[in-house]
């Protein structure tokens, strides 16, 4: 299961690659990009999977001398919650980003910003 | 034969200016100053020319006219056809070199000038040009009927007719073209003269400096030299 | 101590109160945001200081109360206080300079600045791989708020560029973060274990969480984007980003890789190479300023990151190095981008501005001197021991390479700086800002500095504490005085310093010394001739004379090139000074840093990592037979030959020596070029002959030297240049010394010393007599003067002089060095390189004579006729050389005989008898005064016949002469002046094709034009740079695995 | 060898022999070359009488200082030239001032007069001067290079710059001539012995009827009388050179008028059978020939 | 030859009457304003490539000058001479120096020596053989040149002067013509 899980996280951050780096237009790029964002939150969270173990919450249902056997890792969770923190603050600025650069020419094509070169 | 048409008056009103290289200028120097150049004050030297005196000895310059004598060094100028008669007197068969003549490239190292032929007024600025810039004592032979009186010039409206008016004429030969032989027979009548201390065209010159310039600039209209050459 | 987790709070604490202020309270925002980064800074330099002290230890920061793994933990120790004092520091500075535009843009704006600042910080300080990226994200988000402070519209497109490569690095950086957990269970950076480079799971994760590192530094060629924002943020923030991000990024990067193991140094050195080779290369064909600081940035860290590829052998070295150059590089390019904000326009020229205050332009050179490792910044000695350990282990081609892509920086950043000084500005003069210029001299000081600091740390002497060196720095200090306070101190420091040192100087020493130092306070007396303050002007020849000063005091390998760098340098400006002197300056930079790479490299071969390395153990290298020793000879002599200026290395020359200024042209060719001459010198005595595939490397030197003698000779005769033509001359001249020292005889020695004084002595002499033709004339095209001889007397007489000195006619002392000559062929076994030599003398005679011909002799021009003598403090020095070279003539022993002492010490063989008056060798004899008797008595005679004859002559006027009976009719046009040989260039004008000049030309060309093409990969795209940061990561790893499976 | 009162008469009596004998040959030279064409020729004396006639010129004129001093240079030139080179071999009464320096001091001395002679020109402000002052350069450089090449040979051969030793080593046998010994060497001088003595046809330097005469252009009286003594003192110094350093030099004064008229006949001969090489094909022409020979000479040593 | 070119040429322009000095040597009469159209024609397309000269002659009694141009044809050996007449008074000719490069020394001399002004012709006011010169232009009729030698240079006295045609036949035929 949880290695369905990581393909299926591969999976998605390659798509998600895929559409970021083909379509010119900015606000599918920054789809794209939280795509493949959430395909390495996926990853994230199967790599700290382990079969037949509880969510890491020490509560009366884990009993806290089990805890070691009964959960999986807690780290890979805790280190997906700050990604996705930490990715909802990119996407904001970069669709910021977007609103400005559409200001500025009235378009959205990533290949009409290109005065800045060579 | 045309007659002279009495009627004819040459032009004397008109005055040439003087050539533009030789009117006073204003140049600006490299530090941005003007400068006034007058090019005949600047470029040339104004002094007449000085009559040089003899020897204190009387021996001394004799044996000194013995050696001008025997080293008459011609300036290579022809100015009309009778330079073709100068030519033959290097060749073998006159050989003027045995009598120590010889012919020398630069007025300055040549003590005879040789007006070989007619003058035109544009060739007598030249030679006197080039005779002012010899070395004195020097010598002026004037060669062939042209010199002497205009010969078959003489009613050329460019040629002078009278030599001895410019320069200080030592000696005339005669004739229409005088022949080689006839150049050497004069060179030799030259050097007796020098060798008798006659040969003083140059003080001469000197001393009537005034009248021959003035001879000079009567047919020289455009006087573009300084009044002496050195 | 605070503790360093107080950084982070106070960022964080400050951020978050400015968030909570009212808009309106722009100025409680600003006031906040510098109070916080204030305490940051203060907390990182205390640290600092007290590490370095030694009263505090390295502190491990332990956070949540729990020990490593189970909690995130930081460090401080040395090398994590000096960065944050870099950063924090440069934010200080930056929050300053970007005032207006923080106040404009209001409190988030300081927020962000506040957060970014913090989160550098924290990317030092964290030993945690995950918080590692959190911090890298958050500075994400700080760069992209930051980037808008612009008013630049492009800015905008720059940033979002740089948001979408973040997105593509961040997306490799957490796969990889996450696996390497897999794999170790651990996020602490120290738990993870060295990996070999393999293709296993966590070798893969660690390659992905490396590469995203390597490729967060911009590496050439996956940086169009960060490229963009250089060009395009506010200076102040370009600064902040260039300065603190990128060396943020790179300690993050040295963090993984140290734990990373010794396998993975190798991906480092490479990427590292590529980086800075290649957007050195590209920065060449850049003409906007930020862009090209920009590239430099990118090359510079992959300097970094070669070095940090070296860690494993450069040991306790390691951060002297890395850090030298990476502080270094930090400082000046935080005051790089900081001018750029003074200087209005885009283009390189526009930086013209910057000469309207000379503190901008000292800044702007220390800058550029900083970013190359020129003496006495940090980074020199850096360079040096990064060379030397470079060779130690083995790893020459990186050297190589290094000093390859360090010489084309120094091509760009020399141009640039010879733009700015020499170009016309073509925009407006701005004004400037005080706390902006303040914030340009906080960081030269700062640059400074940190200079003296690196020179007390490390194992060398501390180059700023040598006094000749620090006697130079002192006119910086000076320069409101007036000209001539500043020349009478600078002749008597110069003598003093002569006069100091004297006793301890052996012969040699002394002889350049007199020639170099003494000689330089004679040229120096021509300055008096200047009015004014003279900005700019002795600095840097006192520069120079303190390089020549150290040089001559060299004792080990380390001393003798920081003397060379620092004359060098001070040479630079000095010539760069002069009026259309721009292009030659830079060619002559350029060729004496390639020769004082090669001068790097050879040393650093003899010493093979043993410092220091004195400069007599050359000979022990060169008895023990090592196969190296050849080519620590080679290296050392090409270096030294770019300053003789052999032919083939000479196109910088020429117009060098003839843009130069009046009294520069004496000393960059009477003494500059006698300090290659002093190495060769040495490098002869010290190593002898040396064979290198069966050639006698001495011989292959005969022969360059008598071709360049040729060719130097050739050439001259064809220069309508006065200037030009004695610089061609000195070609010839060096090209004689270089003859004389590699005949490798006792004589061949003494001959070249005779060529080092008289060339000194003649050479000085005539720069400055035509030199005072030109402060006269304003020309130095020597057919547009004529007749000056009656104008300039003085000046006649000495060129005069020093012709008849220099051709070697008897009775004048450049016989001397004729006969010398001749009786040193004689004891040597080569024959055939005679030939050139031979024919070159009457070639001398040619140009010679055309110098004084065309300037003295012939037409008087209508605008000279009022001219006046040169100056009298240009005469007088050539007056004192006149009486010299007189009683040099006459008695050569005074001072040869000495020296022909101490060679005979060295050589072994006494070749000249001294008796009486007369000089005797094995083969002849010559009596100088005897000659000068003769001649005289003859001369005196046949003049007296001639006056006794002649006395009476008319002085004529110039258009006197016979002109077949014509009159002159200008002088322009009666003067015999232009092309005055024109049958020699019928018969041999085929030599003067310029094959050295089309050879360089076309080398720097063809690297121009690959510049030019290949920074076409650049195309603005974004999405493009995305791409290319995938396909750099997979060719990356595809190389780097591929060469391991 | 030193210095004596007694030599300075000495030198005296050698430069009166020399000039008297130099004025003479050149006059003779000139009379064999007009007998040649046919010609009776100049009076043996004739050179005495120009040279009395230029003394005797009146009015002179200066250009300057160094137009003044160029034919002071020039005679000194040729004087020292000759003074400094033993000039017959044994005698104590005609080893002039060789006291002074070797050959090589010889070689360079040469150079005096006519730099001297080329200032001297030049301050005469005639553009032929000057021309003729760059031709004269131009072809030099190239004449003077199979001459540096034999003398090195020879001073290698003899291992030694001291003319005397060069000539003691000559003696004995006419074979013992460097003329034998070292052909080669001789033949390489003899180039630019021919190449330096401005005969045709190498003698585009003064070439008359083109530059007028090229440097003396401006020269008349007494300077010019000072350059023609020069003209007749400065070959035969140069020719003893060559006596001593390939033709075994002479011992007495009648060898001594020999050799030196039949060395410099050389010149003659090959000057009235040659027209005259512009100066770029002097060049080549000496670069062509006069080059390998010399080179071959110094390999051979 | 020359008849048929004459023939072929009348059609178009305004030419006088053939005058045929040989049968390769003719002149003809041509208008001013026709001769440079003319002379373009016969050089382009008839041949004549060569101007042998350019002269004048003063033809004082009926006032004007006449100017020849005197053309060849080297492949045919063939000489054409054209003659333009100008008002004596005012005399201007019409430059071909863009024609003939030589025509301009031809012009200068005529300029100096007949006061025949070719405006636009280069160099052509500058003097060319006279120097200084400040009288009428020598070649022209009414300047007398006996009386301006005799009033310009010093003569010597004494001069005998014969016609040579009078003198030679008294000399040979002391009797009188047979």
């Amino acid at each position: 299961m949880y290695l369905v899980a990581m393909a299926a996280g591969f999976l998605l951050i390659l798509m998600g690659l895929y559409g970021a780096l083909t379509h010119r237009n900015i606000l599918r790029m920054i789809v794209g990009f939280t795509l493949a964002d959430s395909g390495v939150h996926l990853v994230l969270v199967a790599v700290g999977y382990l079969p037949g173990r509880t969510a890491p919450i020490l509560d009366s249902a884990v009993p806290l001398d089990e805890a070691a056997q009964r959960i999986i890792d807690p780290v890979p969770q805790a280190l997906v919650l700050t990604a996705i923190v930490i990715g909802l603050g990119i996407t904001a600025l970069m669709l910021a980003y977007a609103y400005r650069l559409f200001r500025t020419r009235k378009s959205l094509d990533i290949a009409e910003f290109t005065e800045l070169k060579w | 034969m045309k007659d002279v048409d009495k009627s004819f008056r040459k032009d004397t009103e008109t005055e040439i200016p003087l050539r533009e290289e030789l009117q006073p200028r204003t140049v600006t120097a490299p530090d941005g100053q003007k400068i006034e150049i007058d090019p005949l004050q600047d470029y040339f030297c104004q002094e007449p020319p000085k009559v040089h005196k003899q020897s204190y000895l009387k021996i001394v310059e004799d044996f000194y006219n013995w050696a001008r004598a025997n080293s008459l060094w011609i300036l290579g100028f022809g100015t009309g056809c009778g330079a073709i008669e100068m030519r033959p007197l290097m060749t073998p068969r006159f050989d003027a070199y045995r009598y120590g003549i010889q012919w020398r490239p630069t007025p300055r190292q040549a003590n005879l000038l040789v007006i070989s032929g007619y003058l035109s007024v544009k060739t007598l600025k030249r030679a006197i040009r080039a005779y002012e810039q010899m070395p004195s004592p020097k010598y002026v032979m004037g060669l062939g009927s042209c010199t002497i009186n205009g010969g078959m010039y003489w009613d050329s409206y460019n040629t002078i007719k009278k030599l001895d008016e410019y320069l200080p004429v030592d000696l005339y030969i005669a004739g229409c073209m005088p022949r080689p032989e006839a150049l050497l027979a004069g060179f030799m009548e030259l050097k007796k003269k020098i060798r008798k201390g006659e040969g003083e065209g140059a003080n001469k010159y000197a001393e009537n400096f005034d009248w021959y310039k003035a001879n000079q600039k009567s047919v020289i209209k455009d006087w573009d030299m300084p009044d002496y050459n050195w | 101590m605070v503790s360093a987790i107080y950084i982070i709070a106070t960022g964080l604490g400050a951020g978050f109160l400015i968030g909570l202020l009212k808009d309106d309270r722009k100025g409680d925002a600003f006031f906040l945001a510098v109070a916080a980064l204030a305490a940051m800074a203060w907390i990182s330099v205390s640290w600092t200081l007290a590490l370095t002290a030694g009263v505090a230890e390295p502190q491990q920061i332990i956070t949540a109360g729990v020990q490593p793994p189970f909690a995130i933990n930081l460090r401080m120790g040395l090398a994590e206080a000096g960065l944050l004092s870099v950063i924090t520091l440069t934010g200080l500075v930056s929050a300053f300079y970007l005032r207006p535009a923080l106040m404009q843009l209001g409190r988030r704006a300081a927020a962000v600045l506040v957060i970014l600042v913090m989160a550098l910080s924290g990317l030092v300080l964290t030993r945690d791989v995950f918080n590692l990226f959190v911090f890298f994200e958050l500075i994400v988000i700080a760069t992209g708020g930051l980037v808008l402070l612009s008013n630049d519209k492009r800015a905008v497109a720059a940033g979002f560029k740089y948001l979408v490569v973040s997105q593509v690095i961040s997306v490799l950086l957490l796969i990889g973060i996450i696996f390497t957990y897999h794999a170790q269970g651990s996020l602490n950076i120290d738990d993870i274990p060295a990996q070999p480079m393999a293709f296993t799971g966590a070798g893969l994760a660690l390659f992905l969480v490396l590469i995203a590192l390597v490729v967060e530094l911009k590496p050439f060629p996956a940086n169009g984007w960060a490229l963009d924002i250089y060009e395009a943020a506010h200076p102040g923030f370009s600064a902040l980003f260039s300065a603190a991000s990128a060396t943020t990024a790179l300690y993050a990067a040295d963090k993984l890789f140290a734990v990373a193991g010794p396998d993975w140094l190798p991906l480092a050195t490479g990427l590292g190479l590529i980086s800075f080779l290649g957007s050195n290369i590209l920065a060449l064909a850049q003409r906007s300023d930020r862009r090209l600081l920009g590239y430099s940035s990118v090359g510079q860290i992959g300097l970094v990151l070669v070095v940090l590829g070296q860690r494993d052998i450069l040991g306790d070295a390691y951060l002297y190095v890395a850090g030298g150059i990476l502080i270094t590089h930090a400082i000046a390019k935080a005051g790089l981008f900081w001018l750029s904000g003074l200087v209005t326009g885009r283009d390189l020229a526009d930086w013209a501005v910057l000469r309207a205050n000379p503190v901008l332009v000292l800044a702007f050179a220390s800058f550029v001197a900083m970013l190359l490792g020129l003496p006495p910044f940090a980074g020199f000695y850096a360079k040096w021991d990064l060379a030397h350990t470079l060779v130690a282990a083995d790893r020459l081609p990186v050297l190589v390479l290094v000093l390859i892509g360090a010489l084309i920086e120094a091509g760009y950043l020399f141009r640039w700086f010879g733009m700015a000084m020499k170009r016309k500005s073509a925009v407006a003069f701005p004004g400037f800002a005080l706390d902006k210029v303040t914030a340009v001299i906080i960081a030269m000081v700062a640059g400074w500095g940190l200079g003296y600091i690196w020179g007390a740390a490390g194992a060398h002497p501390n180059l700023m504490l040598a006094t000749p060196l620090a006697f130079a720095l002192l006119f910086l200090v000076l320069e409101p005085l007036p000209a001539w306070a500043k020349n009478l101190l600078a002749i008597a420091g110069l003598l003093g310093w002569v006069a100091l040192r004297y006793p301890d100087y052996d012969p040699l020493q002394l002889v350049f010394a007199l020639v170099m130092l003494a000689g330089g306070a004679v040229i120096l007396l021509a300055s008096f001739h200047v009015r004014g303050r003279r900005l700019g002007f002795y600095p840097p020849a006192m520069l120079m004379y303190a390089g020549l000063a150290m040089l001559i005091d060299a004792q080990t390998s380390f001393q003798f090139f920081a003397a060379w760098e620092i004359l060098t340098l001070g040479s630079y400006f000095l010539i760069l000074r002069g009026q259309d002197s721009e292009p030659h300056a830079l060619s002559y930079i350029l060729f004496s840093l390639g020769g004082a790479f090669a001068i790097l490299a050879g040393f650093a071969l003899a010493a093979m990592g043993i410092q220091p390395f004195a400069l007599v153990n050359l000979a022990a290298i060169a008895e023990a037979g090592l196969a190296i020793a050849p080519w620590v000879f080679v290296l050392l002599a090409v270096g030294f030959m770019t300053k003789t200026a052999a032919i083939g290395l000479h196109i910088w020359l020429p117009g060098a020596h003839a843009e130069a200024e009046t009294d520069v042209s004496p000393m960059v060719s009477g003494i500059l070029l006698k300090a290659g001459l002093f190495g060769l010198w040495l490098l002869l005595i010290y190593m002898g002959r040396q064979t290198l595939w069966g050639v006698d490397l001495t011989h292959v030197l005969v022969w360059i030297g008598a071709l360049s003698a040729f060719l130097g000779a050739v050439l001259a005769i064809f220069q309508e240049d006065a200037k030009r033509l004695l610089a061609y001359s000195s070609i010839s001249q060096m090209g004689y010394a270089l003859f004389g020292l590699a005949l490798m005889n006792h004589l061949g020695w003494l001959l070249a010393l005779m060529f080092v004084i008289n060339h000194f002595v003649y050479k000085s002499m005539l720069f400055l007599a035509v030199g005072g033709v030109k402060e006269r004339t304003h020309t130095k095209l020597m057919y547009k003067m004529g007749g000056l001889i009656t104008l300039m007397p003085f000046t006649f007489i000495s060129v005069l002089v020093g012709i008849i000195a220099m051709s070697g006619v008897p009775p004048l002392s450049g016989f001397g060095g004729r006969w010398v000559f001749y009786n040193a062929i004689m004891a040597s076994d080569l024959r055939l390189p005679m030939v050139l030599i031979f024919i070159t003398g009457p070639i001398g005679f040619l140009y010679l004579f055309r110098l004084i011909h065309t300037i003295f002799l012939g037409q008087l021009k209508d605008e000279h006729r009022k001219l006046r003598e040169a100056p009298f403090w240009i005469v007088l020095p050539q007056m004192l050389f006149v009486a010299f070279l007189i009683a040099f003539a006459v008695l050569p022993g005074m001072m040869l005989r000495r020296v022909d002492a101490y060679i005979a010490t060295i050589t072994g063989d006494q070749a000249l008898t001294w008796s009486g008056r007369v000089i005797t060798s094995e083969f002849g004899y010559w009596n100088p005064i005897a000659i000068a008797a003769v001649i005289g008595a003859i001369f005196v005679l046949v003049l007296a016949l001639l006056l006794a004859i002649n006395h009476n002559a008319t002085r004529v006027k110039q258009f006197n002469i016979v002109f077949s009976a014509e009159r002159p009719y200008k002088p322009q046009t009666t003067h015999f002046a232009w092309n005055f040989f024109a049958p020699y260039r019928k018969a041999l004008g085929f030599l003067e094709s310029p094959v050295v000049t089309t050879f360089w030309g076309a080398l720097t060309d063809s690297l121009h034009a690959s510049a030019d093409f290949a920074r076409r990969i650049y195309t603005g795209n974004g999405q493009t740079y995305a791409l290319q940061v995938v396909a750099f990561v997979v060719a990356v790893y595809l190389i780097a695995m591929g060469g391991v499976s | 060898m030193t210095f004596e009162w007694i030599q300075i008469a000495y030198a005296a009596l050698t430069l009166f022999i020399v000039i008297n004998y130099g004025l003479i040959m050149t006059a003779v030279v000139r009379k064999i070359g007009a007998r040649v064409g046919g010609r009776y020729g100049i009076p043996v004396w004739q050179n005495y009488i120009d040279l009395v006639k230029n003394f005797a010129l009146r009015s002179k004129i200066s250009h300057g200082v160094m137009f003044y001093l160029g034919p002071v240079f020039r005679l000194t030139g040729g004087i020292g030239l000759l003074l400094f080179v033993p000039t017959i071999y044994g005698s104590v009464m005609f080893q002039n001032f060789s006291f002074a320096g070797d050959l090589i001091l010889a070689l360079y001395f040469i150079f005096f007069g006519t730099l001297g002679m080329a200032l001297g020109a030049g301050e005469s402000g005639h553009p032929l001067a000057a021309i003729g002052v760059s031709r004269g350069l131009a072809q030099v450089t190239a004449a003077e290079l199979p001459l540096a090449l034999a003398v090195f040979a020879i001073s290698l051969q003899y291992q030694t710059l001291n003319i005397t030793e060069i000539v003691a080593a000559q003696q004995g046998s006419i074979f013992n001539w460097t003329l034998f010994t070292n052909p080669v060497a001789t033949v390489a001088a003899m180039f630019a012995f021919v190449g330096t003595m401005m005969r045709s046809p190498f003698d585009v330097v003064i070439a008359p009827q083109e530059i007028p005469i090229g440097p003396p252009t401006e020269y008349h009286s007494a300077y010019l009388a000072l350059m023609q003594t020069n003209r007749v003192l400065f070959p035969v110094a140069k020719v003893v050179i060559y006596m001593n350093l390939f033709f075994g030099g002479a011992t007495n004064w009648a060898e001594f008028s020999i050799k030196v008229f039949s060395i410099y006949m050389v010149s003659v001969l090959i000057g009235v059978v040659h027209p005259r090489f512009r100066v770029e094909q002097s060049i080549r022409f000496f670069l062509k020939w006069g080059l390998p020979v010399g080179v071959l000479a110094i390999l051979m040593v | 030859m020359m008849r048929d070119l004459y023939d072929h040429m009348k059609t178009r322009y305004r030419l006088g009457d053939l005058t045929e000095q040989r049968a390769n040597l003719a002149f003809v009469d041509v208008a001013q304003d026709e001769l440079r159209a003319l002379l373009v024609e016969l050089r382009d397309v008839h041949g004549f490539t060569h101007l042998v000269l350019l002269t004048a002659v003063d033809w004082i009694e009926e006032g004007r000058f006449q100017l020849t141009y005197m053309v060849n044809n080297r492949t045919a050996n063939l000489t054409l001479g054209l003659r333009v007449y100008l008002d004596r008074k005012s005399p201007v000719g019409n430059t071909i120096h863009d024609l003939w490069p030589t025509a301009a020394t031809y012009q200068r001399e005529l300029r100096e020596m007949f006061g025949i002004s070719f405006p636009g012709s280069p160099r052509v006011d500058e003097e060319f053989i006279l120097e200084g010169w400040t009288d009428m232009p020598p070649y022209r009729r009414d300047f007398d040149t006996l009386a301006y030698s005799q009033q310009t240079y010093a003569e010597r006295g004494g001069r005998e002067t014969h016609d040579p045609r009078d003198h030679m036949q008294k000399k040979l035929y002391p009797e009188g013509r047979p």
